[in-house]
């Protein structure tokens, strides 16, 4: 009884006795969501171009982390680390497409899927045997406290990191709709004859894509590091886009965008308000549990379309 | 009931259905329209399937034969109308229900399970009759191998019927396409259905291998006295084999009878044999 | 030495037979099938049973001694069981070639005036009611796959199990009757009627007694040491009259087990599986699976190329000596041992011969390499020199005494000579009754004191054995006065494995000149090997490249009957290639695959002129028949090569 | 090579569905059987035995697990590690609870335990395919670790969230805690898998696993012949589970004897996967060689260098091993998607036709 009370009516007690508190949680969430966000965006971009489900992207921003914060520790500048990083991502891109994907082309999803999981491993133990695996604090000099807009704290880091998220999902956003490339991609997703007919050969395609999202990779992967520091957990941390795709559906850029600010709100609402009721800890699970619980009325997703089963 | 005494029931059944040939109506198809999103695949179809006959639907590309088999079959979900089966009425039904009811179906492009041989597939369509429970089969023990033994030996007199003896432990996947459809027919025919689905059971089959298919359908329907519903381009085939024809265009019932009474109705040679057939 | 046989002389029928087996081991497999997937099993006393009840339902349906009974379709127990059934009323069965055209078919019933026919399935039904209104002795047709039948309302059809229903009512009706059937019977009673597809003219039907049948079986079963544990795999046409001796008469002798195969196209498989134990096959199947064991090696990776013909090189040298306990040293010994375990026996294995402890060929000439590939690896085939007049054993090879080139020595209470045309005769225990209604052709046949001709003209070699060089009609002379076997000759031809069919001419010439027809099989991958492009049989059979490689061929042939003294004039000096394969449908060979030699004289005399009037291509069109019975004709000009001949001189013959 | 079948002809459909049709298959796997019978308790060591065949012989049984419900039902399960998690700690409070059950039923109800939470995981299995229906099962892995984490309830208690198999025996001999030698818990553990193993082999080859496979190679089929997509998929989950449960308790009470729920982290679910996927989807031979490899091969890569000579740094090594393990699977589903055991599949058909090449 008690504990259902905790669970079911204390948390909306609290928040509507502090609103403004409620509020702030909120905003942190979403906040903390456009990451999510960006790196959902990353398995989208794959996952439209070459209907690879890309479970190495939570390991690309590990990856890239490690590689920019690696750089910097070398003494590096960051302008210099960065270009560096990026070279890395690049190669790393058309390495994937020639040692993986290329050969592995008209090969079952399920297949594809797995073989990610296998680079998920590989970059995990590469980047970590050059790096090694001790937590790298990462500076950007963004000084990571609460400032006060109209009476609601809002964490300064977060704020900049939305920001950069923001714009670099905007961008993705009309690289998709307006480039040629971006709607060649976008041809792949429907048929790759079509994308041939674009002009531009698949595996060029799969390549950039890839890049793509290394890049997107790299930018979540400074920011997070920058925030929690660089090491191993960030791969987890990235994860949580899985169940942000459920929610938005593989192939809807949008979908991801809502989606990862869907679940980065939610959790942190839960996980202040109601974790204490059932011990805390709880942002492991609760994006998978609120996605699953989702999944079984809408399995598509949220903006994902109805498929129609034709024999 | 031990499969060998159910072999028997069946050919004394068609025995008995060939002195009464074709019997009264087993299906109705009742005023169906279905559409996806906005686009309309099937428009107030309406007709009826006879016991023991092997009805005919024709019609050019995107009439909508197959939605058609899809709705009977209960795979797709008509907005309208409604199928009466055995005198039980239903609008829908799941797909499995249906197979449960007594409709098996065969499909346009091959739907094998690649990964099992010609046997398995075949076994695959006992599914439905086989009662052992998951700690029986586990143990591998009394009824569980009886009935494993007896539904296998029913599944070797369809192999036997279909002269598929050579390649029944190959995988399907290595099996040549006229072989394939052999088999899927062999998997159709192994639930014992009371009506028959085939989706262009001879599409891109060579002359030969058309002519086995149309023995098999032949002997099928004369042996076991199925009833069977079938889309087939090959005007010649059709009117060959089946003992009524219907007429979709653009999924509307253009015409139903006798293929004599079809290849006669001006409509019919407008919309379809007039073009190039 | 006495073989482990249960039975006695004094069973003198098959039926008697069949009871004792029944008796002394009813559980032991008798017959089985494959079918539905797995080796359906009778045991003695079940195939009894189902024999019995037929019996009966034939005599209820008024079966009476004396009454013929034909059979036509594939080797199925069911239609042996027929024939046993047949006997055991006194009747007598007659297996026909099932898939000879409806004419031939109807030949054979009416003259025999068949009453009854058990035929396999849908397709014999058809046929035979076709032709049942020229054969008014026929009024009962009983099939035994109802599969298609649903609709004939004929009321002379039967199916088998309705029969077999019938015949158990009726045993219970009149029990004993059976038995006293059974007793009535005598081995001088006619047990069999074959009707043999002469080269010439209309079949003839070749009667044979019980004892000629089972003293035959008898004697060669003792010989041999069969007993009851061998498995034999019925799959030559029952109405060969090798089949009558292997499935029926020395299985009801030794009591062993016959097997049947799913389907024609799964023999090999299923032969694979079974692995009998006493095989029995013409050359020609031997030499194409040796065929298809050289393809198939052709593709194996290069080491165990070298392997395979390094140890097939061993087996060359030592196998055949061992398989004979002929002294081998130590070394070889086990060199053959471990080619045993690489390649030997995994070979036999793939192709079903493991356990054969005797396996026989006749009716052609076999090649001699292909024979001692057989026996190096340690398999006991031998060759036998039978025919259907004398139940099948004249000459069969001992144990230890197997030479490819002769035919072996006369087969247990057999007696030969040889006539001077050379023409081989025989008296034997086997020898037929007669040929039904003929007493003239009987009489050409067979002397009032019981001597055969074969029509084969031999000699016998210095250990005693015989030796066959061609029918004796066929014999002929050069203008030179030289003998000319063309049998001889073409076989020396077809040992080639470019060679499929080979027709020799020289009688009342000055010279000899052949046909070749090449086997596609082989000369293709030759073809394939040597990157040489061909559309199809007519092409490549016209190629030059082709040509040549023949020539070689006959030049060998040349180089070879060079030093024989007899035969020595007999070399080929030109030839031609066929530019389609000969055909038993085109009437070009018999149903045994024999030349016709008369018809295809006839037919391409043309072509013969062009061999001997020096002109170096001609013209031929023929008609065919292709597998769906349509016509049509196709035609070539044929290009005519002369071969290398040797001048017949002293020097040459002492090399010899 | 090997192989004689001439004369191996099958009278009768019970002898020609055996497991091992051929007779020389029949002696291969009772020769195997020896050596795992008699050959390995009376000669590996202590060591090998505890470091090496019995993690192998309960990751076997994960494995085995799991194989039945991706490669033969074709559901991709990311909770592996959850649901052995659930096996291991429902069997310590069964054992807890009521001292005097016995292993065996403890184990069972374990199994059964993992195998009502695996119906319960598998029900989104009906409405989402392929990789939703993988990112749900790691709902699964994540959910149940935290649970056995943070509810005390589950480890009595214990502050440490660690629990440790009480001693238990069968037929009066010990076969965890202390005093079971390690050759008692090995011959448990290899009766225990050889019954399991058997009875997978017996349920893949039957109807239920033929329903398997027809929703892997193609459930819209499947579903219009009359399989229930719900019940078969629920039947491969529970399964599944049910083996994953047992997998789960034998690897807490008899391999290492205590264990807290991290142990049973997603790198297992990981580990697990690569397993079948390297030794081969779709097979129960296939879950064995893989158990095999992904055990020895971590052995191989720690004296690998030692062997070469060179001293590389211990947590570099887990790295590479990490990073080894990457490319192997990126290998394997490159060269032999289908694992080990179609290569052992296809040297078999090598001997067989042996010394033709096809």
């Amino acid at each position: 009884m008690d504990f259902l009370y905790n669970l079911l009516i204390d948390p909306l007690v609290q928040i509507f006795t502090y609103p403004i508190f409620a509020l702030e949680v909120l905003i942190g969430g979403l906040l903390s969501g456009v990451m999510y966000s960006l790196v959902a965006l990353g398995f989208v971009l794959i996952f439209k171009a070459s209907g690879v489900f890309n479970f190495a992207q939570g390991a690309m921003v590990l990856f890239a982390a490690l590689f920019f914060a690696g750089f910097i520790d070398t003494g590096l500048p960051w302008y210099i680390a960065l270009l560096l990083t990026i070279g890395v991502m690049v190669l790393l891109a058309m390495t994937i497409e020639r040692v993986v994907l290329r050969p592995l082309v008209n090969q079952p999803h399920i297949i594809l899927f797995m073989a990610t999981i296998g680079i998920t491993y590989f970059l995990d133990g590469f980047g970590q045997t050059i790096w090694g695996s001790s937590v790298r604090v990462l500076d950007l000099g963004i000084p990571n406290n609460p400032m006060e807009f109209g009476g609601v704290l809002i964490n300064q880091f977060d704020m900049v990191a939305a920001v950069v998220a923001g714009t670099l999902v905007a961008a993705l956003a009309v690289f998709f709709q307006k480039t040629r490339v971006g709607r060649a991609l976008r041809a792949v997703a429907d048929d790759h004859q079509a994308a041939l007919s674009v002009g531009i050969p698949l595996k060029t395609i799969w390549a950039i894509v890839w890049t793509v999202a290394g890049l997107v990779g790299l930018v979540a992967g400074i920011m997070w590091g920058a925030k929690l520091g660089v090491q191993f957990s960030l791969a987890m941390v990235a994860l949580k886009a899985l169940p942000v795709l459920i929610l938005g559906g593989f192939t809807s850029i949008p979908g991801a965008i809502i989606g990862g600010l869907i679940i980065g709100a939610g959790e942190k609402l839960a996980e202040v308000f109601w974790a204490p009721a059932i011990g805390g800890g709880i942002e492991d699970w609760f994006a998978y549990m609120l996605a699953l619980a989702f999944l079984l009325f809408r399995p598509q997703g949220l903006f994902g379309e109805k498929i129609i089963e034709r024999v | 009931m031990s499969v060998v005494a159910d072999l028997t029931d069946i050919n004394q059944a068609s025995v008995a259905a060939h002195a009464r040939s074709i019997g009264d109506v087993v299906l109705s198809v009742q005023n169906i329209s279905l559409s996806f999103g906005g686009v309309r695949a099937l428009t107030n179809i309406s007709f009826e399937v006879r016991e023991h006959e092997i009805l005919a639907i024709i019609g050019p590309n995107g009439a909508g034969k197959s939605s058609m088999l899809n709705v009977i079959n209960g795979f797709y979900h008509p907005q309208e109308g409604k199928i009466i089966h055995k005198g039980v009425e239903r609008k829908s039904m799941r797909p499995h229900e249906a197979a449960r009811r007594g409709i098996a179906r065969t499909f346009q492009n091959i739907a094998l399970f690649k990964g099992m041989s010609a046997l398995d597939n075949i076994m695959t369509g006992r599914n439905t009759m086989m009662k052992s429970n998951i700690l029986a089969q586990a143990l591998y023990f009394g009824p569980a191998r009886k009935e494993e033994m007896e539904h296998r030996k029913f599944c070797e007199h369809i192999i036997d019927f279909l002269e598929i003896e050579a390649v029944r432990k190959t995988p399907v996947g290595r099996l040549p396409y006229g072989m394939q459809k052999r088999v899927e027919l062999g998997r159709a025919l192994a639930a014992q259905p009371d009506i028959l689905l085939l989706d262009e059971p001879m599409a891109g089959m060579n002359v030969e291998e058309k002519e086995d298919m149309c023995r098999f359908i032949l002997d099928v329907n004369n042996e076991f006295g199925t009833t069977m519903v079938l889309i087939e381009h090959d005007m010649g085939v059709v009117m060959d084999i089946s003992d009524r024809v219907v007429v979709l265009d653009y999924g509307r019932k253009l015409a139903d009878g006798t293929p004599d009474a079809v290849r006669a109705n001006q409509e019919v040679i407008d919309a379809y044999l007039g073009v190039g057939h | 030495m006495a073989g482990p046989l249960t039975t006695t002389r004094d069973m003198d029928t098959l039926p008697k037979l069949l009871k004792h087996h029944a008796q002394v081991r009813p559980n032991h497999p008798a017959m089985r099938e494959k079918d539905y997937g797995i080796w359906q099993t009778w045991s003695w006393s079940q195939v009894h049973d189902e024999i019995m009840a037929f019996a009966a339902g034939l005599s209820a349906l008024g079966f009476e001694r004396g009454d013929t009974l034909a059979i036509v379709g594939d080797n199925r127990p069911q239609l042996y069981w027929a024939m046993a059934a047949a006997q055991t009323l006194g009747g007598t069965p007659i297996p026909v070639y099932q898939d000879s055209v409806a004419k031939e078919m109807a030949f054979v019933l009416q003259h025999a005036e068949v009453k009854f026919a058990v035929v396999e399935n849908q397709e014999q039904v058809d046929k035979l009611s076709e032709i049942m209104p020229d054969c008014p002795a026929l009024k009962t047709l009983i099939y035994k796959d109802p599969r298609g039948l649903r609709d004939y309302t004929m009321d002379f059809l039967h199916s088998y199990e309705k029969v077999q229903d019938t015949g158990r009512a009726f045993m219970k009706e009149k029990p004993g009757f059976l038995d006293a059937e059974i007793a009535k019977g005598k081995g001088s009673d006619l047990g069999v009627m074959l009707y043999t597809s002469g080269t010439t003219g209309q079949p003839k039907g070749v009667m044979l007694s019980f004892d000629n049948i089972l003293i035959t079986a008898r004697n060669n079963a003792v010989m041999e040491g069969l007993g009851p544990d061998e498995d034999v795999l019925a799959y030559l046409p029952m109405a060969w009259v090798g089949d009558n001796i292997f499935s029926m008469g020395q299985a009801y002798v030794c009591g062993f087990t016959v097997n049947c195969a799913e389907s024609s196209e799964t023999v090999l498989t299923d032969m694979r599986e079974l692995g009998p134990t006493y095989f029995f096959a013409p050359p020609r199947i031997y030499e194409n699976i040796l065929t298809t064991v050289m393809i198939r090696m052709e593709d194996a990776a290069s080491w165990k190329r070298k392997m395979f013909s390094y140890f097939m090189d061993v087996a060359k040298r030592v196998g055949t000596r061992i398989l004979d306990g002929k002294p081998v040293s130590g070394m070889d010994r086990l060199k053959y041992a471990i080619g045993n375990m690489m390649v030997y026996a995994p070979l036999k294995n793939v192709l079903g011969f493991s356990r054969i402890r005797l396996a026989y060929t006749a009716g052609e000439a076999i090649g001699p390499e292909i024979f001692s590939f057989y026996r190096s690896l340690g398999m006991n085939i031998k060759q036998i020199y039978g025919s259907t007049e004398a139940s099948v054993f004249i000459c069969v090879q001992p144990n230890g005494e197997v030479y490819a080139d002769t035919v072996g020595k006369p087969a247990p209470d057999v007696e030969i000579r040889l006539a001077d045309n050379g023409e081989v005769q025989f008296k034997s225990p086997g020898v037929f009754q007669a040929y039904f209604k003929e007493p003239q052709k009987t009489a050409d046949e067979k002397t009032a004191d019981g001597w055969v001709h074969t029509g084969d003209a031999g000699i016998f070699d210095d250990n005693g054995h015989l030796k066959i060089i061609d029918r004796a009609k066929d014999v002929g002379h050069l203008n030179n006065g030289a003998m000319f076997p063309p049998k001889y000759v073409e076989n020396k031809l077809k040992f080639f494995p470019y060679v499929k069919e080979a027709v020799a001419f020289g009688d009342k010439r000055d010279a000899v000149t052949v046909f070749i027809n090449i086997d596609i099989e082989a000369v293709g991958n030759w073809a394939e090997r040597k990157g040489l492009a061909y559309s199809g049989f007519q092409d490549l059979a016209a190629r030059p490249e082709v040509y040549d490689l023949l020539l070689d061929c006959v030049n060998t042939v040349n180089d070879d009957l060079a030093v024989h003294p007899m035969l020595s004039s007999c070399q080929i000096h030109r030839f031609l290639i066929l530019h389609k394969e000969l055909d038993a449908d085109d009437g070009e060979l018999t149903r045994t695959r024999k030349v016709r030699r008369r018809f295809i004289a006839e037919r391409y005399a043309d072509q013969i002129e062009a061999l001997y009037d020096g002109r170096d291509s001609v013209y031929v069109s023929t008609e065919v028949t292709f597998e769906d019975g349509r016509k049509g004709t196709v035609s070539a000009d044929l290009r005519i090569r002369d071969a290398k001949v040797h001048k017949v001189d002293e020097p040459l013959r002492k090399a010899s | 090579m090997l192989y004689r079948e001439a004369g191996q002809f099958k009278t009768t459909y019970s002898a020609d569905q055996q497991i091992f049709p051929i007779l020389q298959d029949r002696i291969g796997f009772f020769v195997t059987m020896a050596v795992a019978f008699i050959a390995i308790p009376m000669f590996a060591g202590d060591y090998l035995t505890q470091t090496i065949f019995i993690p192998f012989l309960v990751l076997s049984v994960a494995a085995i697990g799991l194989n039945l419900l991706t490669g033969y039902a074709g559901q991709l399960s990311l909770g592996t590690g959850g649901f052995m998690a659930t096996g291991a700690f429902a069997a310590y409070k069964l054992a807890t609870s009521f001292p005097d059950l016995n292993i065996i039923f403890v184990f069972i109800l374990a199994g059964l335990i993992t195998a009502l939470v695996g119906i319960l995981f598998g029900i989104p299995s009906l409405r989402i395919k392929g990789f939703y229906l993988a990112v749900a099962t790691l709902a699964a892995q994540f959910f149940l670790l935290w649970l056995f984490n943070k509810v005390p309830w589950f480890t009595n208690y214990s502050s440490s969230g660690v629990i440790s198999a009480p001693p238990m025996s069968i037929f009066g001999v010990f076969v965890t805690g202390t005093e079971a030698s390690h050759t008692a818990k090995y011959f448990f553990l290899l009766v225990l898998v050889t019954l399991l193993a058997l009875a997978a082999k017996n349920m893949v080859r039957g109807h239920i696993g033929r329903a398997w496979m027809a929703v892997r190679d193609m459930d819209i089929a499947a579903e219009i012949i009359g399989i229930r997509p719900l019940q078969t998929k629920l039947a491969a989950f529970a399964i599944s589970s049910f083996y994953c449960g047992i997998a789960g308790a034998a690897w807490a009470f008899i391999y290492t004897g205590s264990v807290e729920p991290l142990a049973f982290n997603i790198d297992v679910s990981f580990r697990i996967l690569f397993m079948i996927i390297i030794g081969g989807l779709g097979s129960i031979l296939g879950s064995f060689l893989g158990a095999g490899f992904i055990i020895l091969l971590p052995v191989f890569l720690t004296n690998a260098p030692h062997m070469l000579g060179l001293n590389i740094p211990v947590d570099i090594i887990s790295h590479m091993e990490v990073m080894v393990f990457g490319a192997l699977i990126i290998f394997f589903l490159i060269v032999e998607p289908h694992g080990l055991a179609r290569l052992w599949q296809i040297g078999k058909e090598k001997l067989r036709l042996w010394p033709f090449p096809y």
